[in-house]
């Protein structure tokens, strides 16, 4: 089942006032229910984690466009304990590689820890935390 | 003299093994300072191994006579840089001692902040700011 | 001009390795310092320069006071420890400083008694330095640890080459063979079999409690001079033929996912070709290895990203023992100090170790496995 | 009796010490700064400090006339929030061999480039950028007390322990002590101390980069102004502020075919002398002196094998005025205990003075970024570039934090 949470705040920077600003627009986004992706306005170039250049043609106008929320499972791992006293142990993180290229960490919300398998196809499900933190999960897809 | 805005903690040294029969002594009102027993050199702030002699186990406490005189000052006349649990204005002293080290405190009540003046002599007097926390302080001294 | 052949590791200086002392990490940072100045035949005053790693707490300004050095013409720190030696081989090489030395000092055991360093009072403070780590795409989730971000790597490479966890054992019975031998290796006081890997918990699925290397509280000091200066000091001299620092984009601590093969170590990649460059060798002419053992799965890696083998053979090889590897035990048997892995490297070069190489020539460090990466060739 | 003990303990103890032979040094006239870029300076940038820095980085490789990639080493601060893995995917370094910081803050901004020329001269890497990018106006203010009460029960560091109980926090109130040593000492008067101000705020008003380029200063603004810790008044404060400067360091070789006329690196040095701690150095023979800028402007003349009257322009580390006065003494540019005299009325520091210094401002008018604005005016007063130009200087000396580790090094055209 999805990654269970004590009564502990959840660990995001929100949380202690500390500002990404290359990546305010994906976590706008995100409340919105839409997965949005950093791409270089000149060269087209995908980038993930969000930056303030494009590494490819150093220019500093971007766009995001929406992903289509589809991708594929990369990588996985499960805690047997917990190691953060927000989450109940045992509980699973995976690593999905979105179809549009980014690796994005995330949650399963509809597979046990071991069911999980590396290649299996999954869909973006979000999953509204509280007003000021929805988070991007993932469930089993097609 | 300091006055303290109630509410507002007063940040506690930092104690470790190195330094904590100095803060330990502090506690119990006396004021030590450090001396290698080989080569009788004193130090400040305290250390674990005498620079001259490179041994850890020559450190020791000794009682102070606790005497000095003002070797420099500042005070805070606006909040901008200061401590927020301190009143503005507040002095803080650099204080030379007999022993030679150099201790940085607060003056005592005895001694107003505009009465301060590089050369003053002083002796350590101890504040007991709450239970758990007792600092020294230097208060005027008949040279 | 090159750093080839122009400095060499000349004294090294240890304090006891422990699971708990009472010395604070000022006292460990002096003693090792001290102790290496008498390795290699100076005194204290001579040190002109002091590197450090910005973890670790106790910077020039405080060891100066207690070990009575006048002024220092170099210091310097980085982020993960991976400029350190490069800093120390640069100083003196330029001619910028005679003796530097890159010290360590950390109570790794009881971590709660460590002292504050500017990066870890920033992180417990909130400080807005957490930003130097790009958490938001993380912890949020649950992948709070490098041992779960680790994992998540090791996960990858074991899926794509298929590996056996048993092949991932043998590299665990390799390494504590080696400890067993080594009495500073206090983590590990005999070998391990198979069958108590295979039973060892798993901590972040794949890796399991016993391949996570542990801290210790230790003070470890490497003292590096001019070659030519080094030859008449008290040791034979451990001539630094290379030494390099590896990055990669994308690559992060542990979290570098978007890289295009994460599995393949790419920071380890640069690092290590940069070392065979400069050192004008390949990887056919190293007699020893001493790799980053913090997470062991990540040792077959690190055979194939510093081209002992080809892609997905690391394990195999590492199972074929054809490579002597962290002959003292590594981290995992020394405790988490990379330091410690260059000190057995130049017990090799002295001909001191406890499982010692015969005729080994030459003899390769890496450190920083799935992040910033650093490593150095040293021979006799 | 501090002039003597400064004098005798400082040479004695300094001549004392084995150096490597200057004929050994790989970076004397071996290397050059060859690039420098900055972003606008302001008091709330609203833009992340790693997009900052990025942004000064590329202007400096565009003014050095080479690609991004050509870069291949990194060296800021420690205290800098900007880590290396992202700066090396933001700027797409394909081929980075190296990357380290320097400590102590200040005390590390000529410290940067010495490791920089260290690791060229040596094959290491090929260009080097020191880059420094903060939000001390907007975001984390490293000069103040105030932030600590919030997060903190017990001092950070054991030395703060001795003085953070006592309310004695800041590092412009540490200044104050053996700033106020010093005038006691050497009978130094407000009224002369003001004059560092009121000049560096004269060469602000002609620099448009400066934050204060459109504020005019007389002496009598400075003396009426509120003094925030006895001896040190507002107008003596650094201005917070928000960008990012980055300086690029190459060969001396393949600076000359690049697009600017390179600036050498003669002579650098740092320093950490005796008893050293972060600007609480209260435990040392006197106070009535920066042993670490001495320490680091002579080990810069012995390897440049310059003194300090060779000097045309200098650029001084002032996060306060006291900083910057006293260092004048440090570099030999006046007698021990002299310096309140020396910038009386202004003149000598002027930009046709004896001693032109901080000419586009410093750090109490032009901007703080931690020393880095001062290489990149040092650069263009030797390219003769300055917005306050000296006639045809050939030596530039930058200096670095006082009463920290520091460092400092001598330029030249």
């Amino acid at each position: 089942m999805t990654i269970q949470y004590t009564d502990k705040p959840i660990p995001h920077p929100a949380l202690w006032g500390i500002i990404y600003r290359s990546s305010t627009p994906f976590w706008e986004g995100i409340k919105e229910k839409k997965l949005l992706i950093q791409k270089c306005k000149d060269c087209g170039k995908i980038l993930h984690p969000p930056r303030p250049m494009c590494p490819g043609c150093h220019s500093t106008e971007c766009e995001h466009i929406e992903a289509s929320g589809k991708g594929t499972i990369y990588s996985y791992t499960t805690y047997s304990k917990s190691p953060h006293k927000s989450f109940k142990a045992p509980y699973s993180v995976v690593l999905v590689e979105l179809d549009e290229g980014p690796r994005l960490i995330s949650n399963m919300v509809d597979v046990k820890p071991e069911d999980i398998e590396i290649g299996m196809p999954v869909e973006v499900a979000f999953d509204k935390i509280d007003d000021d933190l929805t988070l991007y999960k993932f469930k089993k897809a097609g | 003299m300091v006055e303290y805005v109630p509410g507002i903690p007063i940040l506690k040294p930092y104690i470790d093994a190195d330094n904590k029969a100095y803060w330990d002594a502090v506690k119990e009102e006396k004021f030590v300072v450090q001396q290698c027993n080989k080569c009788k050199n004193y130090y400040q702030p305290p250390r674990p191994m005498c620079p001259e002699c490179l041994t850890l186990d020559t450190m020791e406490f000794v009682p102070s006579t606790g005497k000095g005189e003002v070797y420099s000052y500042i005070i805070y006349t606006t909040d901008k840089m200061a401590y927020p649990a301190m009143k503005i204005p507040y002095a803080v002293m650099v204080v030379e001692m007999e022993e030679g080290v150099r201790i940085t405190a607060n003056n005592a009540p005895d001694i107003d902040t505009d009465e301060i003046y590089i050369g003053m002599p002083v002796e350590v007097t101890f504040a007991k700011i709450d239970d758990d926390l007792t600092l020294y302080q230097f208060k005027k001294r008949k040279s | 001009m090159s750093i080839k052949d122009k400095t060499a590791i000349a004294g090294i200086g240890l304090t006891e390795y422990s699971t708990g002392t009472d010395l604070t990490e000022w006292a460990l940072a002096s003693l090792c310092i001290k102790n290496a100045a008498e390795d290699a035949g100076i005194t204290v005053k001579d040190i002109d320069g002091l590197v450090k790693d910005i973890d670790d707490g106790w910077d020039c300004s405080y060891v100066q006071k207690t070990l009575g050095i006048d002024n220092l013409l170099y210091s310097s720190e980085s982020h993960w420890g991976t400029s350190s030696m490069l800093n120390a081989i640069s100083a003196v090489a330029s001619g910028t400083a005679n003796n530097v030395v890159y010290y360590r000092s950390r109570k790794g055991a009881t971590s709660d008694k460590r002292s504050p360093s500017d990066y870890r009072v920033a992180k417990e403070t909130m400080d807005d330095s957490i930003s130097i780590l790009r958490i938001d795409f993380y912890e949020p989730f649950g992948l709070v640890n490098p041992v779960g971000c680790a994992a998540m790597i090791i996960q990858r490479y074991m899926n794509e080459y298929n590996i056996k966890p048993e092949q991932m054992g043998s590299v665990v019975t390799g390494i504590t063979e080696y400890g067993a031998k080594n009495p500073l290796a206090l983590y590990t006081d005999k070998a391990v079999t198979m069958d108590e890997y295979m039973n060892s918990e798993m901590v972040a699925d794949p890796i399991r409690e016993i391949e996570c290397a542990k801290g210790v509280d230790a003070g470890i000091a490497i003292l590096i001079t001019r070659a030519e200066m080094a030859k008449d000091m008290k040791q034979t001299p451990a001539i630094i033929m290379s030494a390099a620092q590896g990055a990669a984009m994308n690559g992060e601590f542990f979290t570098g996912y978007n890289q295009e093969k994460m599995t393949a170590l790419p920071e380890m990649v640069s690092m290590g070709d940069e070392l065979y460059r400069i050192a004008g060798i390949t990887a056919k002419d190293v007699n020893v290895a001493q790799l980053d053992d913090r997470f062991t799965p990540m040792v077959p890696m690190q055979v194939e990203a510093l081209g002992f083998c080809g892609a997905g053979e690391g394990a195999a090889f590492c199972e074929a023992r054809s490579l002597p590897i962290n002959t003292a035990g590594g981290s995992l048997g020394e405790g988490f100090m990379d330091s410690n892995r260059i000190v057995e490297a130049v017990r090799q070069v002295r001909g001191t170790s406890t499982s010692q190489v015969d005729n080994a020539e030459i003899i390769l460090y890496a450190a920083g496995a799935g992040g910033p990466a650093d490593g150095l060739i040293i021979r006799k | 009796m501090a002039r003597k003990i400064l004098e005798e303990y400082m040479n004695r103890k300094y001549d004392a010490d084995i150096k490597p032979k200057p004929a050994l040094n790989m970076i004397k006239d071996k290397t050059a700064i060859v690039g420098i870029g900055e972003t606008k300076f302001t008091r709330g940038s609203g833009r992340d400090e790693m997009d900052m820095a990025c942004e000064a980085i590329k202007k400096a490789a565009d003014d050095a006339g080479i690609k991004l990639e050509d870069i291949d080493g990194l060296e800021t601060f420690t205290l800098d929030r900007t880590a290396m893995p992202f700066i090396v995917s933001t700027l797409g370094l394909k081929n980075l061999r190296f990357a380290s910081e320097v400590s102590f803050g200040g005390g590390a901004a000529c410290a940067v480039t010495l490791h920089a020329a260290a690791i060229v001269a040596t094959g290491v890497a090929k260009n080097v950028v020191c880059y420094r990018s903060l939000n001390e106006s907007s975001g984390h203010k490293f000069g103040r007390g105030d932030g600590y009460a919030k997060y903190m029960l017990t001092a950070p560091t054991p030395h703060y322990g001795y003085t953070f109980p006592m309310g004695f926090c800041t590092p412009l109130s540490w200044a104050g002590a053996w700033g106020r040593r010093w005038m006691h000492e050497f009978n130094v008067s407000y009224e002369q101390i003001g004059w560092w101000a009121v000049v560096l705020r004269e060469y602000a008003n002609k620099n448009p980069l400066a934050l204060f380029h459109n504020k005019p200063m007389t002496h009598e603004d400075y003396m009426n102004v509120q003094m925030i810790v006895e001896p040190l008044r507002l107008f003596d404060c650094c201005v917070d502020t928000d960008g990012a400067c980055a300086h690029i360091v190459t060969t001396a070789e393949r600076a000359k075919d690049l697009k600017q006329k390179p600036v050498y690196i003669l002579g650098a040095g740092q320093s950490a002398p005796i008893e050293q701690e972060i600007q609480t150095v209260y435990n040392r023979p006197t106070i009535a002196g920066l042993f670490e800028t001495w320490y680091a402007a002579h080990e810069a003349y012995r390897v440049a094998g310059v003194e300090g009257k060779d000097i045309d322009v200098a650029e001084l580390y002032d996060p306060y005025s006291l900083g910057g006065i006293m260092s004048l003494e440090e570099c030999d540019f006046c007698e021990r205990g002299d310096a309140g005299n020396f910038i009386e009325g202004g003149d000598n520091i002027r930009v046709d003075g004896k001693m032109p210094t901080n000419t586009s401002g410093g750090l109490l008018s032009e901007a703080y970024i931690h020393g880095f604005n001062l290489v990149n005016e040092g650069v263009r007063q030797l390219r003769g570039t300055s917005y306050n130009q000296v006639k045809d200087p050939e030596l530039c000396m930058v200096t670095a934090g006082p009463g920290v580790p520091s460092s400092a090094m001598v330029l030249r055209n």
